[in-house]
């Protein structure tokens, strides 16, 4: 499938179509929304890691001034069902237990920041001047923070009715393992871990929900999956569907993930609202954001490689230990996350005999959150860095041993079931190698190395999901996989597209302008998008996992191409001239017969024929110019690769190490806007060095939350990170009609190994290796001095 | 978070045990406690005013005396809620008398905060905790001396 | 521009009243005493440009105005402080007619994702450009520090800034004194 | 995260009307100059404060600039100077160089636009920046009361976390730094984890020389508990050694025992010394060097 008209503008770094409102301050975000006789919810929650709870005194949060109701958690419950109802909970096999939860805590609290009582008052000061009044008395309970003491045997159970603390376990297995370990020349074994980080996007979560009897809930909600929502709290609630409506901001600060889940508090204020009949505005604060959102990662690995002498490696097993928070969000549970991450865990390379076992235990934290590079960042980290500290016991250049492991046929399907549909993994590595100028930083580093001096150079490769077909999607989150869009042509013959997703920062109103214009034949002023409101936009699963350019804007190309024939019929009638449908080309707005191109008509006089002048259609034909479309590729997954390299310089004595140069080589097929693309790929990778350098979320044994600040929560500003470059190494896919992947999610994923790669080559120090995240200065001095003292 | 030290009382360990151990000393006494009312056997109803400077949380909840042995241990379990979070503390007080007017006093304990402050003062709680535990006994060494002037 | 009055009232009841100018426009109106002024700049003056991103210590920026003259964080202060004082927030730098150099490059350059943190980080490049004509790399790296950006990693930022630097430069004295008013 | 409710506004404009206020309002009173710090305190509601006194307008506390007292060349600093003018200003620059050191550390752009050394210093976190310089700097803070005024020296002005020697009813006002003695220079540097974050640990020092030799220093650490803690030890080996980078790495060894460190989140008591070995070595050698270029 390729495309049939001259491309104009796909593929050129167009400046965006959002950008103008945003500069000027008036783009509307969830916190610009307000209705008149809005009142403000303002969340109460738990001070302990894990407690019963043995009473709660609201009234003299009721008494205050300016209050309007104090709602706790049994009221709640009672109107609705447990939120984790069957559509929200994957499908993965394995044994899993699932927890009860509702939006408010009611007898027993899980983690610090569980959400108790709420206040809903007139200005969202009086809430919080309510909320100090409010008393919970709390019975302390044993609380589990670390994963691996919560699966000890006898360890205490945070689930009473469950039958130990075990969220999820489950295995990914093929091939012949034991023979592979059995026939290995050298084993690696080594236990790695990824801190619990994520994303934090600049914009908190909120919402602003409404209710009437006749048109029933409407909620304005910065979520990335406004349809999941709905159908999500039209069963939770027991509502009729047409009584729900979803509508996600057109603009929204940024996600990265840690807005796909369905939470409790979208819940609870949709139940204020139609309790009080009075539209309720929520917005999270930073305090609760860094509490509850954005925390992913926090995964252990006992890895281990079965590797040739000649650096293959022939088989992978791995014991996968995710520490999950309470699991009680909606669609993840806060098991999704490792399980991807444990399918993705081969990342680029060929490796036959795979065993992956995978614990996703609960703790007392909060649950697992999706945040970009969704589950891997942990796997991209103790696969790559394992590949380099294999390369170094066998005495081998580590580039060879990438090499080596490299996938080179595709479609490749992984043995944890993963299927790479195209590409060339190998030639973007080898443009790594060559930007990097590989061999003359070798020299280089040999030099400096005489004036001591510590330069060295590190690598990793990410191969990431772009967008997840329904094979795949269907199990993993029972959603469809299938982009979906509606192309409307109006009566002033400009186009509507409707697209099922809901961006946040992507830039859909330029990138899918481009692919539509090009298809049509018109400019990008002539088209509009819609978004965000499911009233009005198809059914999808939202923005997420790299779906767009994939997935969604490959439907908007088929919705078009579903146009084509029908304004063709349209332009030959009008025109008095035969056609087959196919024989005119779009352009310029019209509509030009190959033939003779002197016979044209404008797009807007068809437009006009179509919708306001139906007599004027040919006999028989249906008024209108509109097509839905639903993209599904003809492969279980589209990936596309990312290849990083570092080049830093280490300071021996107290850890600390500069990046000296970052370079990324990127593929995501046809890049529809190259300029865009490029600062997908600047923000995934500074996320990447925020989550594994700075940012942490820190607990202490009582499960108190220590980064509950951006003071404490270090997401770095423009001076703690350096320039990346960015080499475009673009490889289309057959599997799109564009040949365009979606790109941005899986970026932060190969930061964590570059950088440990590098400051290992750099130390050069036998025994050295970082095995744990975030790596700081203090974790490479220790690691420097554990590697000197041999224990 | 550990809450380690050993402090000099000027008084001999019986003296030194009742003070610690004696409501209205430890309301004078120990840095931002406002009442104690007893209801029960060593054990009180407490309302707490915690912080240094200009920050400070209220609390609300009990301080109980156990395994005490007069004149020479005692352990004091303090709790707290309010609307930043909630203090607790154990502290197991051993006491050792090094002359008849010298009194060392152990103190060994958890010491956990939780909630807002939590949150906000990590990077001071240790400090925090320390520097309360000298104004106290530098208060109690005050009522220590103001005993002994008294008898 | 003329020096403004402080209205210095005191309503009582915990209120005042107070006297700004906010993008040359004056506004005189009486607040909360606790209210933020980054609230009295979105809910009372409806300005919804400024944002709030971090609630509590003010490190994310995204609040940042202009305020008498300096980028400062208006979550950081309390509306009453700024009693006669002379404000710009984003939407006093230019319009889609006529976008400011710092806007044209922040658009040219896709210097923005979801454009949360934006509207601030324009006031503290703002900052930058009134005083400093040829930024280096580094000097526009610290004067960014206190903006948080998650999406764009900061290098088509950086790119922004130094596209904005070059048309200021290019700009004669008048024309620099115009855009730079506050 | 709003405010509690605060009664009550002030924003005097002379030095005697905010002293009255402060007289008359106790312990509800609470200066707010530029807020960096207790804005966010009300915010957590952390503090009960319900009357806020503004001292942005008190003349009396903006003097900046040099000046003679009593046959002494020095600095004024009125405590409303603001972080970006000792981080930019050129006489700070280039005569008092480690207070635009320290200065430059502070926060960001926008907290030095508006934060003043005065709320700093009284707000004393002990990690923040300019505890260290005004300590090493030997400095003198004039605070008023309605009993009159008193000088306290620096030394005597930090009592520990969040605390000094300023009482409810008084205000401090300046800050005299005493010119430096020829040959002297000072440096400061500051270990963060990320740019505008509190230090993990701080140095700064001054040092007098003749010629190659040290004639007197004075070197503290900050970022440690209580508040930031004078390294006598340094400075006693330092005094009348030549000074070779041999030296210097001792001294730094030093520095780094003598010093009482603190495990937290942000580093180990234990890696606190590594860096304080590294980064005393560093300040050290950049005092001299300016002390030398001084001496020129």
């Amino acid at each position: 499938m390729t495309s049939v008209t001259e491309s104009k503008w796909v593929g050129r770094s167009i400046r965006r179509r959002e950008d103008p409102r945003l500069l000027v301050g008036a783009g509307k975000y969830i916190a610009d929304y307000s209705i008149p006789g809005m009142a403000y919810l303002h969340v109460v929650r738990s001070t302990h890691g894990h407690a019963r709870i043995l009473n709660i005194d609201i009234s003299k949060a009721e008494d205050y001034p300016g209050v309007v109701a104090v709602i706790t958690g049994q009221e709640v419950a009672d109107a609705m069902k447990p939120m984790l109802v069957s559509s929200i909970i994957p499908n993965l096999g394995g044994e899993l237990q699932i927890p009860t939860v509702y939006p408010l805590a009611i007898d027993k609290v899980q983690w610090v920041g569980d959400p108790i009582v709420a206040i809903i008052a007139e200005s969202k000061y009086i809430a919080e001047d309510a909320a100090q009044l409010v008393e919970i008395e709390y019975e302390k309970l044993p609380v589990l923070t670390d994963p691996e003491e919560a699966m000890k045997p006898d360890a205490p159970k945070i689930y009473d009715n469950w039958k130990d603390n075990m969220l999820w376990k489950g295995q990914l297995a093929s091939g012949d393992v034991d023979k592979a370990f059995k026939e290995a020349d050298y084993v690696l074994s080594e236990r790695f871990y990824g801190h619990r980080t994520g994303a934090a996007p600049m914009e908190t979560r909120g919402a602003v929900a409404s209710y009437d009897e006749f048109t029933g809930l409407t909620i304005h909600v910065n979520t990335q999956r406004p349809h999941i929502l709905r159908m999500a709290i039209s069963q939770i609630m027991s509502m009729p569907y047409d009584k729900v409506r979803v509508i996600a901001p057109k603009d929204v600060g940024g996600a990265f993930g840690t807005k796909a889940p369905i939470y409790r508090e979208e819940l609870l204020i949709s139940y204020i609202a139609m309790k009080l009949r009075r539209p309720v505005k929520w917005v999270e604060n930073r305090m609760e954001s860094l509490m509850t959102i954005g925390q992913e990662r926090d995964q252990i690995h006992y890895l281990e490689l079965a590797v040739t002498k000649e650096g293959k490696i022939i088989g992978l097993r791995d014991r996968l230990i995710a520490d999950s928070g309470d699991g009680r969000i909606g669609v993840y549970l806060g098991f999704v996350m490792p399980w991807l991450g444990a399918a993705y865990l081969s990342n680029a390379y060929d490796i036959p005999n795979v065993q992956i076992d995978v614990s996703c235990v609960v703790t007392n934290k909060p649950s697992l959150t999706p945040s970009r590079a969704f589950g891997e960042f942990p796997g991209r980290f103790a696969m790559d860095y394992a590949m380099h500290l294999v390369a170094r016991e066998l005495k081998l250049d580590p580039r060879d041993v990438f090499e080596k492991n490299i996938i080179k046929q595709f479609p490749h399907v992984t043995a944890t079931g993963i299927t790479h549909d195209s590409g060339d993994y190998e030639g973007a590595f080898r443009t790594l190698i060559e930007a990097l100028d590989y061999d003359r930083v070798r020299q280089e580093q040999a030099e400096a190395r005489k004036n001591g001096r510590l330069i060295g150079v590190g690598f990793a490769m990410g191969a990431e999901m772009s967008g997840l077909g329904s094979q795949i999607f269907v199990p993993m989150e029972n959603q469809p996989g299938y982009g979906a869009a509606t192309v409307k042509i109006d009566t002033h013959g400009m186009i509507q597209v409707f697209e099922g997703d809901s961006p946040q920062g992507q830039g859909h109103e330029t990138t899918l302008s481009q692919v539509v214009a090009d298809e049509l034949g018109v400019t990008m002023d002539d088209i509009y998008i819609s978004y965000g409101d499911t009233f009005v936009t198809p059914f999808a699963s939202g923005t997420l996992g790299n779906r767009g350019a994939s997935y969604t804007f490959s439907a908007a190309v088929l919705a078009c191409r579903k146009l084509r024939p029908k304004i063709q019929q349209i332009a030959a009638h009008l025109l008095g001239v035969e056609s087959d449908g196919n024989d005119f080309t779009f352009a310029n707005k019209e509509i030009v017969w190959k033939k003779d191109p002197s016979k044209k008509i404008a797009l807007r006089d068809i437009a006009d024929a179509a919708i306001l002048g139906p007599t004027k259609l040919p006999r028989g034909m249906e008024a209108g110019l509109e097509a839905t479309a639903y993209f599904e590729a003809d492969i279980a997954g589209m990936l596309s690769i990312g290849v990083h390299g570092a080049v830093v310089e280490v300071n021996p004595d107290t850890g600390d190490f500069k990046i000296l140069r970052y370079v990324v080589v990127d593929d995501c097929g046809v890049p529809i806007n190259p300029m865009i693309v490029r600062g997908q790929v600047h923000g995934g990778v500074v996320m990447g060095m925020g989550n594994a350098r700075f940012e942490k979320y820190a607990f202490d044994e009582a499960g108190q939350p220590l980064s509950t600040t951006l003071m404490e929560y270090h997401m770095p500003s423009a001076a703690d990170v350096p320039d990346i470059e960015v080499i475009e190494y673009n490889v289309p896919t057959p599997y799109t009609p564009l040949g365009s992947k979606g790109k941005g999610e899986g970026i932060p994923g190969p930061v964590p190994a570059t950088l440990a790669s590098a400051i290992t080559d750099a130390l050069n120090i036998p025994g050295f290796k970082i095995l744990n995240l975030p790596i700081t200065p203090e974790s490479i001095w220790r690691s420097i001095n554990e590697a000197k003292v041999p224990t | 978070m550990k809450v380690n030290g050993t402090y000099d009382i000027p008084a001999n360990a019986i003296t030194t045990y009742e003070l610690l151990t004696d409501p209205d000393v430890l309301v004078r006494t120990m840095p931002g406690l406002k009442s104690l009312k007893s209801i029960g056997d060593n054990h009180y109803e407490a309302e707490l005013e915690v912080g240094i400077s200009v920050v400070k949380g209220r609390y609300k909840g009990t301080v109980k005396l156990e395994d005490e042995i007069a004149g020479e241990q005692f352990r004091l379990v303090m709790n707290g809620q309010g609307p930043l979070g909630f203090v607790e503390m154990n502290m197991f007080v051993q006491l050792e008398q090094t002359s008849d007017q010298q009194t060392k006093v152990h103190c060994e304990g958890e010491a956990s905060v939780g909630g807002v402050v939590a949150g906000i003062g990590q990077r001071m709680m240790s400090g925090v905790a320390s520097m309360l535990m000298g104004q106290f006994f530098t208060a109690m060494r005050k009522e220590a001396s103001k005993a002994k002037n008294a008898s | 521009m003329q020096p403004i009055q402080e209205a210095q009232q005191t309503v009582g009841n915990g209120m005042k009243t107070i006297q700004v100018r906010v993008n040359g426009k004056i506004a005189k109106k009486e607040v909360p005493i606790r209210m933020l002024l980054v609230d009295f700049i979105r809910e009372e003056l409806a300005l919804t440009g400024t944002h709030v991103g971090c609630s509590v210590e003010g490190r994310c920026g995204a609040c940042t105005i202009v305020l008498n003259g300096d980028a400062v964080k208006s979550c950081l202060m309390l509306a009453v402080q700024a009693d006669g004082a002379d404000i710009m927030t984003v939407e006093g730098l230019g319009t889609t007619d006529k976008l400011h150099p710092i806007q044209q490059g922040f658009w040219e350059k896709h210097g923005l994702q979801c454009g949360f943190c934006t509207p601030g980080m324009m006031m503290s490049v703002y900052n930058l450009l009134k005083t400093t004509r040829h930024p280096s790399i580094d000097e526009i790296r610290d004067a960014l520090v206190g903006n948080l950006c998650r999406c764009t990693g900061y290098e088509h930022i950086i790119q922004a800034v130094q596209y904005a630097a070059d048309q200021v430069a290019a700009m004669s004295k008048e024309e620099r004194d115009e855009i730079f008013s506050y | 995260m709003y405010p509690a409710t605060i009664t009550d506004y002030m924003a005097p404009t002379t030095l005697d009307e905010c002293i009255q206020l402060l007289e008359q309002h106790g312990s509800q009173a609470k200066l707010i100059a530029g807020g960096q710090s207790f804005v966010p305190l009300l915010k957590l509601r952390m503090t009960d404060t319900s009357i806020v006194i503004d001292i942005n307008r008190i003349i009396e506390l903006q003097e900046f600039g040099e000046k003679n007292i009593s046959q002494k060349r020095i600095l004024r600093l009125g405590a409303l100077t603001k972080h970006k003018t000792l981080a930019t200003h050129p006489l700070v620059v280039s005569k008092y160089p480690i207070l635009s050191d320290a200065a430059k550390f502070i926060g960001d752009v926008q907290v030095r636009n508006r934060g003043t050394i005065g709320g700093s210093l009284v707000h004393a976190d002990p990690a923040a920046d300019l505890p260290v310089p005004i300590l090493v700097l030997d400095s003198t803070l004039r605070i008023v009361s309605r009993e009159g005024e008193r000088t306290v020296s620096a030394d005597d002005f930090f009592l520990g976390i969040m605390m000094t020697v300023v009482e409810q009813n008084e205000i401090l006002v300046n800050i005299d730094i005493p010119a430096p003695l020829p040959g002297t220079g000072a440096a400061y540097y500051k270990c963060c984890a990320v740019y505008g974050d509190f230090a993990i640990i701080s140095v700064g020092a001054s040092v007098t020389m003749t010629d190659d030799s040290c004639d007197s220093s004075r070197i503290y650490v900050g970022g440690v508990y209580p508040s930031p803690q004078r390294a006598v030890q340094t400075e006693a080996f330092l005094q009348g050694k030549a000074i070779t980078d041999d030296i210097l790495q001792q001294a730094a060894d030093i520095l780094a025992d003598e010093i009482p460190v603190e495990t937290d989140m942000r580093a180990t008591a234990e890696y606190r010394r590594i860096l304080l070995k590294e980064h005393g070595f560093k300040v050290l050698s950049k005092a001299i060097k300016r002390a030398k270029e001084d001496n020129i």
